[in-house]
């Protein structure tokens, strides 16, 4: 396990000096959008929260991590903080395979094509397409989140956004919960899959979705995704903990313990093989780490795009 | 206008198990008419269907069978069963008394007058069919009598896995099939009611923690009765999955009671002496099988309960003070349950031969939209006086007892039941309908 | 041996939502809580309700081993929210650690 | 006579039209009826001239455990297999030979 | 040996008291504690309705011991249990006259619940008459 | 094969397994059948059920029987199960008889001995039935007047029930006032009513009841006659004559009520440290308080810090906790405790938010409707729950922080069995019930007393409220630990019973009296001089068939007890208990000796 404090230190940095949590800078991250002409105006403000356009880039800093965990070179971590975060954010990026990149942005693009689908009336503005500051909150900085969270909220504000299609959990739930409790800001936010308006379909197959813990528990939504699903003919498979009963996938444990992490996550993949279906996911941190297991798995979105 | 199809009484009792038969016999034998409605096919509630109970461990049967059997012969009782309430009003202007009710009785398929109660018919029969009064762990016939000591000793032709083969007809020595038999519509009219409408068990399907039902051996207190009562399904204790002997049982206690994550806040007050009980027929029947209670609080509060609970911690059965937080299939047919160790030493995991869920209680019966009478928060029927008087409701004239009222156990059911039928009384003493 | 001190839970108040004497130690969220570890959060929790503030900090790197999953929280009976009392408690320790 | 005729003929059509409308409840019965005979003879097949236990009845005719010691306890109860000695943590199960001809409740 | 005292020599007779004793083994049953099967209670409403004939045609007819359980001073009938036990004194002193061991006949008080005493009881009659051997009582006497 | 003079029917019950698993029933059948007056010997699984007793009462109506032994369980069980199927085949209840082979035989024997004995149990019966007669019930006038002995909450409640009922009631009281411990009390757990609004509506109605009389300050002196005719002697201690009322009444309810627990000096530092009290002081406290401070004041001093120590005086373990002088220990749980500390403590809480609290206890038993509902209201109140072990309780000692005197040491197992000190300016023991010493009372009445030393009821399922003496019943805390509302649902049971005993204004008594043989009769009057219950036998002049004037022994059924201390005296045997007769004794024991049924 790793020193939180030197942890949140190294995070809190580079959300301050960067406004990403792994240094990465946004122009080098966030490049979905650049070949499909998105509107700039609309009712919905479609905001990634970046989560997704990150993913690759966690996968590779915990590999890194997780060699090192409960060695002597985990004490070099604190050196880490004197270290600018835009350059080891940069080292970040170039380490991280391009083909790893490319796949994390398939799912905004999938979702991009599917509100257009279901006509909903969205824009997307990179300028104010920023990251929540979730983890932030998740490890306890609450300084350091609620400070990067106004910003963003102003600006979303000051834009004149009021309602927001968001498409990770955490970033619905820092958008829907926190920001309004630290910012005293509130935007109407909806998960992308609660605007889908598809044609009827019937696939007559069978998936099995994992739900992840804050779509599940937090926010309750997980049955919409279901709805989605049967209205083109997808049956998802009844697992034992799913929806408000769902299994974390280890994922926000990686940057503390790796080895935590995947001991949760085979956990997990575990229960949703047992379907001997293809697994679904929806949550680009679920999406990486049971990929990360070996488990036949893909974003809902997709799947989604594939049927509709 | 009074029609002729209306069956007058002094009271209505609502539910024929052990509250409402001892309501009805405490009224009979002061000379008030009494009709009891039941909505199972023999009255004896929940009570006939355990095993021993606590604290004295005599038999369930041998208690209920005579209360059972003296209502059934009684002169100023009259029952029945088989029947749904579709409503009950209260006619307030006949000074606050005047309840009219009608009840639909469901076919039996069976004349109850002609028939004899041989049995022929169930023997004859070919359909096997779940035992629900076995908790589903053995069969009966398509057509049987619900259970051995039931009152009516008539039998039931389930419709549904019948396939009108016609065998039980011919069999019939008295021809007493009738499988054309209609739901027959009733109306009683009565001055008073007594709600004794019970209890029934949070279902397991819906707890995830617990494997939604879907667990082997893993099975609800009721169920254990069953496994207990020397007329159970198997007629000793093995488990349903195999058949094997277990030697580890396992008791969760408050299984979706005390919870608020499962909407049942308050205490089932009766789980934890039986339990207990359970625990110490089983020590009786397997005395090498190690025996687990998990608890948060034991609460033996009644007369002579602390004392049962000090003899099973003496006998040996473990106590341990822990929430089990969840169920998994274990291997070999076990079940392992996950609890946190007090003691500060971590997060345990044990596997049993057999786990008990203590579920949570829950109301039997849904006053709305049948009855005006108004339920507290529990979803229990509102007592409107609890300090001087718990068995009146918020209706004048209508007066509940037992586990209606909320979680009973049997004695202070019984002492409630009384005091029912005491309120009853009075109300018909003292209003102008009464006799 | 140690005295309680029940100002703990008021200093506490400025981090978080002031449920941990909401908590019966029934042990739920311990036991299943992914971590599979040494009576947490319950320990944590149980700390907050004797004021025991030096054994909090003593353990503190235990609660980041937290997911925040959300799962001890679904299902604590008493609605206690033990996930954000540790969310609660991290705060608090970050807050220390800066101080 | 021919009163009595008629209310034969009569009853007979009403028995044919019930069986139409509770065709499909027919139906399922009468397939979970012959799957329990066949299930049932392969149990008293596998008894015959021996006593097992669940796991090995359950083993020799191809059935899940719970399933089996479903219809032993069932056979049990209407006195057509009675319960044997103790082997290991199991009981042996046997029939009730002489196979009585008339059922009656196990005493 | 006839075949019947194969069967059994020793058996011994309890008069059981409705109200205490009756009910007190039957909680022994109750908690399934067992003791030894010799042994056959009969339900009285008092003991004091026994005539000292009474015991010494139990003894004559081959009765090896007796226990009489009764409510003690707990007694519902008031006095009856003085009446017994002076009935009893002469009871003894006859027995002593016939050379009967003193010990086939005891005395005792039994509650309801009194599960234990009530073993002790039985088990202490059980031992002694099994040292003693059927009672061999002059018929004529 | 001689004739069958006598037709008795043997009914023998498997009990599902209870008997037939250790008494080869069908062999018991078949022996039976064999005894010389047995015409019929049947079997079911339930005796009692209905099918069973069908099979009673087709034989009897068919003729095949006439006397009818059952062989099954304990008779305090299904004696008058059978006894009422008899009467439904038209015959006289009383040619039954009941042979206990459950509880006496299966339960507590095995194998061949058990079958055995079950065999000669049944010939000890038969023996008996050969000689029953039909009898009828003793027809006793009873007095349409209830006497309630208590004053309490469950005496009121009780009297008020009978009187509504048309029966007149009186009430009597020790004190010089009516309402008992409620008195004492507050707001009640858990919904928070006033003890004295509930004493007051309901002393409201029973001082303004017709049918009610009321004794305060009085004392019942002494207690005889039998079920409808009872006699009190009450004396009023305001009176200084000291005479004696006597009451004519045809039935007793007990509702003789409870006290609290005084802990002996030193427990929990209890008589040692003035900040020790118990939970009724604290209540008479809250009752009193009218500060609008922020903290409770207690003697003028704020409280900042209480400890409230549950189970003490309840829960007691043999070896663990020392016993009274009068070596008692109070083993049971006081039930109303818990409820009553949450109770208090939240009013404090949300009255003095700045006093803090601190609950030890071995177990929370909130088990009442709306009571666990005071715990997580207790908890969002702040109340800190610390939880012991009985053999290692809190310990209060002195502190030397002048702040708080005391400090309270625990041995936590919610913080993982640490010691945790608590420092304390006030500690509350929540002292549990005992009831009040009725063993005079009692002893004159023949009520069994329970190792508890409660009054003991006859069944806490079949009979709850009632004594094996007919026509007294019992009611509130004088049996067992319950709180108000419970204690008022034993009144309404207790009081249901003694309507319906008296709504007749007679009683039908069991015909088990002494009968005299007119025949063998001499007049010697040994049995009157024998005869324990003055009234119950006379000897009378009376004519005989020879038209001259002889002394005989009378007996007046309704006084009788059936004792047969008569029937042991009489040197003809002229005199015997209906029912249970000497010779049906003698008989009994030649079954018994004769080894016929058990080869």
């Amino acid at each position: 396990m790793f020193n939180p404090k030197e942890i949140i230190h190294i995070l809190a940095n580079n959300v301050r000096q960067t406004q990403s949590p792994f240094g990465i800078p946004k122009f080098m991250a966030n490049t979905w959008f650049k070949d499909l002409a998105l509107p700039e105006k609309g009712e919905y403000l479609l905001f990634t929260g970046l989560m997704y356009q990150f993913a690759p880039y966690i996968e590779t800093s915990t590999q890194y991590l997780e060699k090192y965990e409960d060695t002597p070179m985990a004490d070099y971590l604190k050196y880490a903080k004197y270290v600018p975060a835009y350059l080891s954010g940069i080292g970040l990026a170039l380490m991280t395979p391009g083909k790893e990149k490319k796949k994390a942005r398939q799912p905004l693009k999938n979702i991009a094509f599917l509100l257009e689908q279901s006509k909903v009336d969205f824009c997307y503005r990179p300028d104010l397409d920023h990251y929540s500051g979730i983890l932030l909150y998740d490890m306890g900085d609450q300084a350091g989140f609620v400070a990067h969270a106004k910003k963003v909220a102003h600006r979303l504000q000051q834009a004149g956004i009021k309602k927001i299609i968001t498409i990770d959990p955490h970033t619905a739930y820092a958008l829907k919960e926190l920001f309004p409790k630290y910012t005293g800001i509130q935007f109407e936010v909806t998960p992308y899959f609660e605007l889908l308006d598809l044609d009827p379909k019937d696939c007559g197959i069978e998936v099995t979705l994992h739900d992840p813990c804050f779509f599940g528990r937090y926010l309750h939504v997980s049955d919409i995704p279901r709805k989605v699903l049967s209205n083109l003919g997808i049956q998802t498979s009844k697992i034992r903990n799913q929806g408000e009963f769902t299994s974390c996938c280890g994922g926000p444990a990686e940057s503390i313990s790796p080895a935590l992490s995947n001991d949760i996550m085979d956990k997990r993949v575990k229960e949703l093989e047992t379907t001997g279906k293809p697994i679904i996911a929806y949550c680009p941190i679920c999406l990486g780490n049971l990929k990360k297991s070996g488990a036949n798995v893909e974003d809902l979105s997709s799947l989604l795009v594939r049927h509709a | 206008m009074v029609s002729p199809d209306i069956k007058k009484f002094d009271t209505l009792v609502v539910g024929g198990g052990i509250a409402g038969l001892q309501a009805a016999l405490d009224l009979g034998d002061q000379g008030y008419t009494v009709a009891v409605v039941e909505k199972d096919a023999s009255i004896g509630g929940k009570m006939i269907r355990l095993s021993k109970v606590f604290p004295t461990l005599d038999c369930a049967s041998c208690i209920t069978t005579p209360k059972m059997s003296a209502a059934a012969h009684h002169e100023n009782i009259t029952l029945f069963t088989y029947c749904d309430l579709v409503s009950l009003d209260t006619d307030e202007s006949a000074n606050g008394s005047g309840i009219n009710c009608r009840i639909i009785q469901r076919p039996r398929y069976v004349d109850p007058v002609k028939c004899i109660g041989c049995r022929q018919c169930e023997y004859i029969c070919p359909v096997h069919v779940p035992d629900m009064e076995q908790g589903g762990l053995s069969a009966k016939r398509a057509i049987s009598i619900p259970f051995s000591n039931a009152i009516p000793q008539l039998p039931i032709l389930d419709i549904e896995h019948c396939m009108l083969c016609g065998q039980c007809e011919k069999v019939c020595p008295t021809n007493a099939i009738d499988y054309f038999q209609q739901p027959e519509d009733m109306m009683l009219s009565a001055n008073t009611a007594i709600v004794t409408t019970g209890f029934e068990l949070l279902p397991v399907k819906t707890f995830v923690q617990y494997g939604n039902g879907s667990i082997p051996n893993v099975v609800d207190a009721l169920q254990m009765e069953r496994l207990l009562a020397p007329h159970g399904p198997y007629n000793r204790v093995i488990r349903p999955s195999d058949g094997m002997e277990p030697d580890s049982i396992a008791y969760v206690q408050c299984a979706g009671s005390r919870d608020k994550s499962h909407g049942v806040p308050y205490c089932s007050r009766v789980c934890c002496m039986y339990a207990i009980k359970q625990a110490m027929l089983l020590s009786g029947s397997l005395p090498l099988a190690d025996i687990t209670i998990y608890y948060m609080d034991i609460r033996a509060f009644g007369k002579g309960y602390e004392q049962f609970y000090q003899n099973a911690k003496a006998m040996g059965i473990e106590f341990v003070k822990a929430k089990v937080a969840r169920i998994d299939q274990g291997d070999n047919g076990s079940a392992t349950v996950r609890y946190e160790r007090q003691d500060g030493s971590g997060t345990a995991s044990q596997d049993h031969d057999l786990v008990v869920l203590s579920m949570g209680v829950v109301p039997g019966w849904n006053p709305e939209p049948i009855c005006a009478v108004s339920k507290s928060t529990d979803h229990f029927i509102t007592s409107i006086k609890p300090k001087i008087s718990p068995v009146l409701t918020s209706i004048n004239g209508v007066f509940v007892a037992g586990a209606a009222a909320g979680p009973k156990d049997i004695v202070d059911t019984i002492t409630e039941s009384g005091s029912a039928a005491m309120e009853a009384a009075k109300f018909m003493s003292n209003s102008p309908r009464g006799n | 041996m140690s005295s309680v001190n029940l100002a703990f839970a008021k200093e506490l108040k400025a981090y978080s939502e002031d449920t941990a004497l909401e908590c019966f130690n029934c042990g739920t969220c311990s036991a299943i809580c992914p971590l599979v570890h040494d009576n947490f959060p319950r320990r944590m929790i149980r700390y907050i309700q004797v004021g025991a503030k030096d054994k909090i900090l003593e353990n503190a790197n235990d609660l980041w081993r937290c997911l925040h999953c959300g799962l001890c929280t679904h299902t604590c009976p008493r609605q206690a929210d033990p996930g954000e009392i540790i969310l609660g408690l991290k705060r608090f320790v970050v807050a220390n650690w800066r101080a | 006579m021919e009163t009595m005729d008629t209310d034969k003929a009569a009853k007979k059509a009403a028995m044919k039209d019930l069986r139409a409308q509770r065709k499909d409840l027919i139906e399922a019965a009468s397939l979970q009826m012959k799957k329990q005979k066949k299930d049932i003879k392969a149990i008293e097949a596998f008894l015959t001239g021996r006593a097992a236990t669940i796991p090995d009845i359950a083993q020799g005719i191809g059935l899940p455990t719970d399933k089996t010691l479903w219809y032993i306890a069932s056979l049990k109860k209407y006195g057509r297999i009675v319960e044997g000695s103790k082997a290991g943590a199991f009981f042996n199960y046997a029939l009730n030979e002489p196979a009585n001809n008339t059922e009656q409740e196990e005493v | 040996m006839s075949p019947q005292a194969e069967k059994e020599d020793n058996k011994i007779l309890i008069l059981a008291t409705e109200t205490c004793a009756y009910p007190g083994a039957d909680s022994v049953g109750q908690a399934h504690s067992p003791y030894p099967a010799n042994t056959y209670i009969l339900r009285v409403r008092a003991p004091v309705l026994f005539p000292e004939s009474f015991y010494f045609d139990c003894f004559k007819k081959g009765i090896s011991g007796i226990i009489i359980m009764s409510c003690g001073e707990e007694c519902p009938y008031d006095g009856a249990y003085k009446a017994l036990a002076k009935r009893l004194d002469a009871v003894y002193k006859k027995m002593k006259e016939m050379a009967i061991d003193l010990r086939r006949l005891r005395l005792t008080a039994i509650c309801t619940v009194c599960n234990r005493a009530f073993l002790k009881e039985v088990n202490d009659m059980d031992k002694s008459v099994r040292e003693l051997g059927p009672p061999l009582v002059n018929p004529s006497l | 094969m001689e004739e069958k003079k006598n037709k008795v029917g043997v009914y023998i019950c498997y009990c599902g397994g209870n008997i037939s698993d250790h008494v080869d029933v069908e062999e018991v059948r078949n022996r039976a059948l064999k005894l010389p007056d047995v015409t019929v010997a049947r079997t079911n699984m339930f005796m009692c059920s209905d099918p069973g007793q069908e099979m009673i009462i087709e034989d009897l109506k068919s003729g095949k029987i006439d006397r009818v032994v059952v062989a099954s369980c304990a008779p305090s069980l299904h004696e008058t199960t059978f006894r009422g199927a008899i009467e439904r085949a038209g015959s006289n209840p009383f040619i039954y008889e009941h042979a206990n082979i459950r509880e006496q035989v299966s339960w507590v024997h095995h194998g061949d001995p058990a079958t055995d004995k079950a065999a000669i149990l049944i010939a000890s019966a038969t023996a008996k039935a050969k000689h029953l007669k039909p009898l009828a019930p003793i027809h006793v006038d009873a007095k349409r007047h209830a006497t309630v002995i208590g004053g309490g909450i469950a005496g009121i409640k009780t009297a008020l029930d009978i009187a509504g009922q048309g029966i007149d009631v009186t009430l009597i009281e020790r004190s010089p006032l009516l309402g008992g411990q409620l008195n004492s009390l507050g707001q009640l757990a858990p919904y928070g009513d006033h003890a004295s609004d509930i004493l007051k509506e309901l002393i409201d109605q029973v001082t303004g009841h017709t049918a009610i009389t009321i004794h305060t300050n009085t004392k019942v002196e002494a207690v005889s006659g039998y079920v409808g005719n009872f006699s009190l002697n009450l004396l009023k201690k305001s009176d200084p004559e000291n005479i004696p009322l006597t009451l004519d009444t045809g039935a007793i309810v007990m509702a003789t009520g409870s006290v609290s627990y005084t802990p002996f000096k030193g427990e929990y530092g209890f008589g040692q440290y003035e900040s020790v009290i118990t939970l009724p002081e604290l209540i008479r406290l809250l009752k009193a308080n009218t500060s609008s401070r922020s903290m409770l004041e207690v003697n003028g001093k704020p409280i900042k810090n209480m400890v409230m120590i549950h189970c003490v005086g309840s829960r007691q373990i043999p070896g663990i906790h020392p016993p009274k002088e009068n070596g008692t220990l109070n083993e049971y749980c006081s039930r109303t405790c818990c409820s009553a500390m949450l109770n208090a403590a939240n009013q404090i809480r949300e009255t003095f938010p700045e006093t803090s609290i601190y609950e030890m206890y071995r177990d929370i038993r909130t088990y009442g409707r709306g009571q666990e509902e005071l715990y997580m209201q207790a908890s969002a109140n702040k109340v800190v729950f610390m939880r012991y072990e009985a053999d290692e309780p809190p310990e209060v000692s002195k502190n030397d922080d002048p702040d708080y005197p005391l400090q309270v040491r625990i041995k936590d197992g919610l913080t993982f069995n640490e010691s945790l000190t608590v420092p304390a300016d006030l500690v509350v023991l929540a002292t549990g019930i005992e009831p009040n010493d009725v063993t005079n009372l009692a002893s004159q009445m023949k009520l069994p007393i329970g190792t508890d030393r409660f009054l003991l009821e006859v069944h806490p399922k079949l009979r709850p409220v009632e004594f094996p003496i007919t026509g007294i019943f019992l009611a509130g805390t004088c049996q067992a630990p319950m709180d108000s509302g419970e204690a008022c649902n034993a009144a309404g049971a207790a009081a249901v019973k003694a309507s319906a005993l008296l709504s007749k204004g007679y009683i039908e008594l069991d015909p088990f009296v002494a009968e005299v043989d007119t025949d063998k009769c001499q007049g010697h009057g040994a049995c009157v001089e024998a005869c324990i219950k003055e009234g119950a036998l006379t000897l009378m002049e009376v004519i005989n068939p020879d038209g001259n004037p002889v002394k005989q022994a009378q007996v007046t059924p309704a006084m009788c007890l059936g004792c047969g201390a008569c029937a042991a005296v009489c040197p003809e045997g002229a005199i015997d208990i209906n029912g249970w007769a000497l010779k049906q004794y003698e008989d009994m024991v030649d079954a018994i000796v004769s080894d016929s049924v058990a080869v």
